[in-house]
């Protein structure tokens, strides 16, 4: 591995000194606050921090001890992070919407003295923690609104606690920062985990110096980028892009004032570098849509005109593809007209660089902003890794994979085909639960994603599902359920599907139709309908589901690995999956082996030669009460493709 | 459409407040004011800058005048041309009496002698509100064209009562007399009207503005917050009876190069009050948008049916004229009482908003 | 015995034949949230009206920080640190949410009419004090997502909020309100009701209010005054008067039919 | 100086049938002034509107009438056809102005009808053309003495006229039942929902009254001063009228009237050369307005009191 190129700034106090020695007067954070962009240069920032830091030494943080920070993106916390790690401290930012259950475990088993609160709201919960986390024995507030009448002593106001720091010199201050090793732990990030509780994840301030270093270099991020620090602050996410890149790069981090304004302060700051989960820039492209469907007929025209425009020239023209000077032109056009103008609303006009990770993206969702010219990327990542895995470099970009090797980054894949990761930002352990730490990493020292995938023809990696849940068909072909399920959600059409194949002969799925989209989709055909069942029995939507199941088909045989798993049977179900029955997650995931059980006649019929199968279900109407349904279903053979 | 917002954050309440906080509008504003200033001196003919551009800066600056009284405070006023003549005439006593005195100095004093009387007659709007109030107006302007008429004081002797401006420069250029040419008159009245016109947008956005307002959309309320109504009248009084003589002195000096009392009837008191209704009360570039249209309206009328082969006689466009006029007035305020201001504000957040429509 | 704020002593008030107020007495402490209650047309705003000086009682004395007043009018009364909210909202309906708090804060603006055609120098400077102590009320309102509206588009809710705003721009040491809670719904009312106590506690200023709904009265009230037809029938802290027969009988009583 | 204000005083005192005949005159041409005022306060006081278009609805019956008659009507028939046109006019003022505006400030209403006034004196004069017309329904205008006192008949047949119409509304007032809803919708809007006329159809009876009004006037005044565009600003006339007689009241409209007719010509008369003359654009005025800070709701009008 390459030294790294900076070491005399092995941890984020130093490189907080660094930043405000180069760059005393730029801008290191705003806040929306009072109506304006209240901003901190670096110096400024500095001088907040060290203060802090004072003032939770007078209260009695050590070195080594952890603190807790609860509440949404907001300076104050995110000095707090600095300000600990000053002290050698660790920092462990919690999720702010936990209840104080969750709470209680994160704070009780990183044993935490001293927790920072954002306000009343989280003042409360917290004082029901130290119930159950006895170790907790300061609670700062940031915000005095409505604390007048707490009397525990356990509570202790922001200015307050920054009076009490008054004592500590500068001179012991900067003697403890000094006192920072690269190899100490900087912070701690628990995961939620689908199984168990969550775990501790330690990361030194190598793990995200490096880490963060190396994305800086590869993406070309410097001082004058702006980001929008709106997600989680106990998401490594946040953690990496807001607070570690920032202080390494030296941009600005912005924090908005509210999370009911998030879009509106969005598009006042117009972020250079933006971060969304694909199900926010699915909301976003949802919203357009139907802002559009409300417009004049001239301007509906001129953006199904210039969006098809974009369709065509948009992608090729930022991966530099060749583009005729006619389609140039158009495109130039379309962005006077068409595109500028979304972008300028959305609040993405300044955006240079996007990412988006943690699930598959749909393509059409994907294309439809890089094709406006946004450079819209994917990357692959853990807190275990200090996010990066995988980044997709300019110009390679694509909708179904997660891109190469982020820098420094080794990876292998199993003989199980899951995805094993060696780089400087692979964690050192998790807190206090060895088993899981040596669980999770291989003996010669790669981080076990979990995750199943495969590198394609480009060195692209490819996430297809997690690795416990990927089988094989009868005659040992790869079978991935959810990569096939996503493949077919990504239509609007669809929206459940459940894949099975697993030690079968072939890959066949239920499809639930999306009522809104299909609903739509008849209306403009003239396919009158009564109901859902209805609808979904309609010989019409099998037709319009058969082809996207082909198109999916298509999609797979693209892929040697995966070509085998083509779907070649599917039928649609007569009702919607629901949480309340119990074939949905509360976080909508599909309960495959449930929904298998449940429809065990169903999927028997789709293994066999029948084309109709009978069904009978339980099912739980809205008010609570139970019923049966039920219903003849139709079951299609569909082609594989080539 | 042409607006780029994103990324133009406020990170201090000086630029939240600016008068125009979008960047794109202040690049519009200074590519209206080089037009002004530069292209249209450069390119403009005697014609129109004489007969056009000059009564529409000078009608704007008489517009601003009413609409800080009538459009901001709520006060209405027919009297106008009372205002405005006391500007000319009290510009020409100025001007006679003291030939050294700088003609801008002028100007601003005889606005200084406009706003005195427009606080005499403004005093009743203590005891009276809303028509009763107007009707007051009335008597100011009755009074004062009388006044002007009958009293050759006034027309220091004249025996016509029909009197010229007397010539007078600003920096060696002559911008009064015959001897002035059009683009000298032009860039003098412009740059007046453009400082005055800011002057009014500062009061307006200010303490003194939203005192106004107050006193305007709620005088009880107002004045249990503790604002003074008749001190608050009286100084929009004060100021609108400013802009309005300054607007007389202009017309008269400029304009039309005579001072006669006859200019600023009650028919001028009643196309100054359409120009705001028209151009939007309430609203500074309403006050121009409202003097544009009525400038422009006669010459259209007289222009297009020429051009359609239907020459109409003057008495005929006059009637159109009062027509036009009224209807306007009614669908105004039936469908957008802050007129014209209005439609151009909800535009530009249409432009903010495209491809969106909401 | 704490402070007396104000002093009311055998106010009358009459219109025409009408008698609006009798003989009607009673004190405000400094500090404390007074309610003044009554059945319809008892007379709590025409009290209401005689304390800020739009009405000028027929008889009796009213005094203020020790002070007793005369005639005046209500700008007076709002420069002597009297500021009141409507019953019917009297909002600045041209104006925005920020304009019409900025308003309440005009007392409080000294810069001249020269400096205010200038907008700049010293009334800027003015004006970005003010603005800062408005973005405070704001804050504490929690109204930042309507800062910039035109006040006439808001819902009932947050105009009175507003309303609450603008009294409060104006740092009051007696903040009367009227009806504060009336047409709201019940989370509305509860929000009122926290800024009211909000205010009382934070700020530390009297406050004195008229209410329809008992039970927010009883909850967040000292004391309570009860007026009649224009007489007073009980004062007390909010257990006394509950169970005062005369309440029961005039109010409760018609209430809980 | 004193000569100028006093000197008339001794004038009236050497010869007081000079200032008999001055006032009657002044009388005479006040009850004209009540009649226009008139139409105000009924539109006033049924719909709250400030009607500023009722000078031009007088130049507009006065217009009409005169080109009916020029087209050969008959009096008879030129009379009827103007009345129909004026009901037209308040039918499509009610529907096109006053109903999308209700519920507006009245300042709002009152430059709406600034805007209607122009509208159709800019559509009649059109119509009709602006020349100057000559109008004679039959009325002498000899002269008539009286205890020394001269009197033109023309005005005190005019004088005569214009009271019968105020009494023939008082009567329509007091003792028609859409009278009585009328006076209802003065006082209050909901009360008048329940005498079961529909609001609009009141406007429009009020609007109808009012355009009679002006016909009458329009013709008495045409008569006297031929029909030209100038007879729009008689109106101009009523407004100080209505401010010193109270805008609510009709016995006010008709002595604000008288008041302000007989003062202002005994103003003209023997003041008015002392300071160059022509006082009677703004005299009314000044009168009215002097009045008004002592008396805010004028003579007869009610006291305001205001509520929050």
């Amino acid at each position: 591995m390459p030294p790294p190129a900076d070491r005399a700034h092995d941890t984020f106090p130093k490189l907080l000194r660094r930043n405000a020695n180069l760059r005393a007067m730029r801008v290191a954070m705003r806040e929306k606050e009072f109506g304006i962009w209240q901003s901190w240069t670096w110096a400024a920032m500095e001088a907040e921090i060290r203060n802090l830091a004072k003032g939770l030494a007078a209260i009695g943080l050590k070195r080594g001890q952890t603190i807790a920070l609860v509440g949404d993106n907001r300076p104050k916390l995110y000095w707090a992070i600095c300000a600990a790690q000053c002290l050698g401290a660790i920092p462990v930012p919690v999720y702010q919407d936990a209840v104080a259950d969750e709470m209680a475990f994160v704070i009780g088993h990183a044993e935490t003295h001293i927790a920072i609160a954002e306000d009343q709201e989280q003042v409360d919960k917290l004082l029901l923690v130290a119930q159950k986390a006895p170790a907790l024995t300061r609670i700062v507030f940031t915000d005095a609104r409505g604390m007048r009448n707490y009397a525990d002593p356990a509570l202790l106001g922001y200015e307050a606690l920054i009076a009490a720091g008054k004592a500590f010199d500068d001179s012991w201050l900067d003697a403890e920062i000094a006192k920072g090793k690269g190899g100490d732990a900087s912070v701690m990030l628990y995961t939620s985990g689908t199984t168990g509780q969550p775990k501790g994840v330690l990361l030194s301030f190598d793990n995200v110096i490096r880490t963060a270093e190396n994305a800086i270099t590869f993406d070309k991020l410097s001082e004058a980028d702006e980001i929008l620090a709106y997600l989680p602050m106990a998401w490594v996410g946040d953690h990496i892009f807001s607070y570690a890149e920032a202080y390494v790069a030296g941009f600005c981090v912005n924090c908005p004032e509210s999370g009911a304004t998030v879009m509106t302060d969005l598009k006042e700051i117009g972020p250079s570098f933006f971060f969304a989960p694909p199900r926010i820039f699915e909301n976003i492209l949802t919203q357009v849509s139907i802002r559009m469907e409300d417009a004049g007929a001239i301007k509906r025209w001129l953006y199904r005109h210039f969006m098809a425009v974009a369709k065509r020239t948009g992608i090729a023209l930022m991966d530099g593809k060749p583009v005729s000077a006619f389609d140039r032109l158009h495109y130039a056009l379309g962005e006077i007209l068409v595109y500028g103008p979304i972008k300028n609303v959305l609040g993405l006009s300044r955006m240079r660089l996007g990412y988006t990770a943690g699930e598959a993206i749909g393509p059409d969702i994907f294309d439809f902003y890089r094709s406006l010219g946004l450079n819209l990327k994917q990357l692959y990542g853990a807190t275990e890794t200090s996010v990066f895995i995988c980044m997709q470099p300019d110009g390679q970009i694509k909708s179904d994979t997660v891109g190469i090797a982020a820098p420094e980054v080794e990876i292998k894949i199993a003989e199980n085909g899951e995805v094993l990761v060696k780089s400087p930002g692979v964690f050192a352990a998790y807190y206090k639960n060895p088993d899981a730490t040596s669980g999770a990493k291989t003996p010669d020292g790669y981080y076990r994603t979990g995750d199943a995938g495969f590198f394609d023809r480009d060195g692209h990696l490819k996430i297809i599902d997690r690795a416990k849940d990927v089988g094989r068909l009868s005659d040992g072909t790869l079978f991935a359920p959810k990569y096939v399920e996503n493949k077919l959600k990504f239509f609007s059409y669809v929206k459940e599907a459940v894949a099975f194949g697993d030690g079968r002969d072939r890959v066949a799925v239920f499809v639930n139709i999306d009522l809104e989209a299909v609903g739509n989709w008849a209306e403009r055909n003239g396919i009158a309908y009564a109901s859902y069942q209805e609808l979904a029995a309609k010989p019409e939507v099998y037709e319009l589901i058969g082809g996207c199941v082909e198109q999916v088909n298509r999609d797979l045989a693209a892929d040697p690995q995966l070509a085998g798993s083509q779907i070649r049977r599917f039928l649609v179900l007569h009702k919607e999956l629901d949480a309340d029955d119990g074939e949905l997650t509360r976080t909508r995931k599909v309960r495959r082996g449930f929904i298998a059980e449940r429809y065990a006649a169903l999927v028997d019929a789709l293994y066999s030669d029948a084309d109709r199968a009978h069904i009978s279900a339980s099912i739980t109407y809205e008010d609570g009460r139970k019923g049966r349904l039920d219903a003849d279903l139709m079951i299609r053979d569909v082609k594989a493709a080539a | 459409m042409l607006y780029r917002e994103s990324g133009q954050f406020k990170s201090d309440y000086a630029a939240d407040q600016a008068i125009f906080p979008i960047r794109q509008d202040r690049i519009g504003m200074a590519a209206i004011l080089f037009a002004a200033f530069v292209v249209v001196p450069l390119i403009a003919d005697h014609y129109f800058l004489s007969t056009i551009l000059i009564p529409f800066l000078i009608f704007a600056l008489a517009a601003i005048g009413l609409n800080i009284l009538t459009g901001y405070c709520g006060q209405l006023s027919l009297g106008t041309g009372g205002f405005m003549a006391c500007g000319a005439f009290a510009a020409y006593k100025f001007a006679t009496a003291f030939p050294e005195l700088n003609i801008v100095l002028v100007f601003l004093l005889s606005g200084g002698v406009a706003a005195a009387v427009g606080v005499v007659f403004g005093v009743p709007s203590l005891r009276i509100k809303g028509f009763y109030l107007a009707v007051a107006t009335l008597a100011a302007q009755f009074f004062l064209i009388w006044l002007f008429t009958k009293l050759p004081w006034f027309t220091n002797y004249s025996s016509s009562g029909v009197i010229s401006a007397p010539p007078r420069s600003v920096f060696g250029f002559y911008v009064t007399g015959i001897e002035a040419t059009a683009e000298a008159k032009y860039i003098f009245c412009l740059t007046l009207v453009a400082v005055l016109a800011l002057v009014a947008k500062n009061l307006v956005r200010g303490r003194i503005g939203r005192a106004w307002m107050a006193i305007r959309d709620m005088d009880i309320a107002a004045e249990i917050i503790g604002i003074r109504p008749l001190r608050t009248k009286l100084l929009a009084f004060a100021v609108s009876s400013f802009y309005c003589g300054v607007a007389g002195a202009l017309w008269a000096f400029i304009y039309t190069s005579s001072v006669e009392a006859l200019a600023f009837d009650i028919n001028r008191s009643f196309q100054i009050l359409f120009m705001i209704i028209i151009g939007g009360l309430g609203s500074i570039l309403g006050s121009f948008l409202g003097a544009a249209f009525i400038v422009l309206l006669p010459i259209f009328l007289n222009v297009v049916p020429t051009a359609l082969g239907v020459p109409l006689s003057t008495a005929t466009i006059a009637h159109f004229e009062y027509m036009i006029f009224g209807a306007l007035i009614v669908f105004f305020l039936i469908v957008e009482p802050h007129g014209l201001a209005r439609l151009w504000q909800l535009a530009k957040e249409k432009l903010r908003l495209w491809p969106f429509p909401h | 015995m704490s402070e007396i704020l104000l002093k009311v002593e055998n106010v009358s008030l009459g219109f025409g034949g009408v008698k609006a107020l009798s003989e009607v007495s009673f004190d405000i402490v400094k500090g404390e949230i007074r309610a003044i209650i009554g059945p319809n047309g008892a007379g709590k705003s025409s009290m209401l009206n005689c304390i800020n000086g739009f009405y000028q009682p027929s008889a009796g004395r009213i005094v203020y920080k020790g002070v007793e007043r005369s005639a005046m009018r209500p700008h007076a009364a709002a420069a002597g640190g009297i500021a009141r909210t409507f019953q019917n909202i009297a909002l600045f309906k041209g104006m925005s949410t920020l304009d019409n708090i900025m308003t309440g804060r005009l007392l409080k603006m000294k810069r001249g009419f020269f400096w205010q055609c200038l907008h700049w120098g010293p009334a800027r400077a003015e004006e970005i004090a003010h603005r800062e102590f408005v973005e405070r009320i704001i804050d504490f309102l929690e109204i930042q997502a309507i800062r910039k509206t035109p006040v006439g588009r808001l819902p009932y809710g947050l105009q009175k909020r507003v309303e609450l705003g603008r009294a409060l721009a104006a740092e009051p040491e007696l903040l009367l309100l009227d009806e504060p809670m009336a047409g709201m719904n019940l989370e509305e009312k509860e929000d009122m009701c926290r800024f009211i106590l909000d205010v009382n506690e934070e700020f530390g200023t009297t406050i004195a209010l008229i209410e329809h709904d008992m039970g927010v009265v009883m909850d967040i009230s000292d004391r309570v005054v009860v007026l009649e037809y224009g007489r007073k029938i009980a004062d007390g802290v909010p257990d006394a008067v509950k169970a005062d027969k005369r309440v029961i009988d005039a109010y409760l009583g018609v209430a809980h039919e | 100086m004193i000569d100028i204000l006093f000197g008339p005083l001794k004038e009236i005192w050497e010869f007081p049938a000079f200032f008999a005949e001055v006032v009657i005159g002044g009388l005479l041409s006040g009850v004209m002034y009540s009649l226009v005022a008139l139409g105000f306060v009924l539109i006033f006081k049924a719909s709250g509107v400030f009607n500023f278009a009722q000078g031009a609805m007088v130049l507009c019956a006065a217009l009409t009438f005169v080109g009916f008659e020029e087209l050969g009507a008959p009096i008879w028939l030129a009379l009827i056809l103007t009345l129909g046109v004026m009901l037209l006019m308040a039918l499509a003022i009610e529907r096109l102005v006053l109903r999308p505006l209700v519920n507006q400030a009245p300042i709002i209403l009152f430059m709406a009808t600034i805007g209607v006034t122009f509208f159709i004196d800019g559509l009649f004069q059109t119509i009709w053309g602006s020349d100057v017309k000559r109008l004679d329904v039959g009325i002498p205008k000899d002269p008539i003495e009286f205890a020394g006192v001269q009197v033109n008949s023309f005005d005190i047949v005019a004088a005569l006229i214009a009271g019968a119409l105020v009494g023939g509304l008082a009567f329509f007032f007091q003792s028609t039942r859409i009278g009585r809803a009328l006076r209802a919708v003065a006082d209050d809007h909901q009360a008048a929902q329940s005498v079961g006329i529909p609001l609009q159809t009141i406007w429009v009876i009020v609007w109808a009254v009012a355009g009679l009004v002006a016909l009458v006037a329009g013709i008495m005044w045409g008569s006297k001063l031929g029909v030209q565009f100038s007879l729009a600003l008689i109106a101009l006339k009523a407004l100080p009228v209505l401010i010193l007689g109270g805008f609510t009241s009709i016995p006010g409209a008709i002595v604000g009237g008288l008041i302000i007719g007989m003062g202002e010509k005994v103003a003209e008369v023997y003041w008015a050369p002392g300071i160059g003359g022509g006082i009677e654009d703004w005299f009314a005025y000044i009168l009215a307005l002097v009045f008004l800070m002592f008396r805010p709701q004028g003579l007869f009008g009610e006291k305001i009191i205001e509520r929050v």
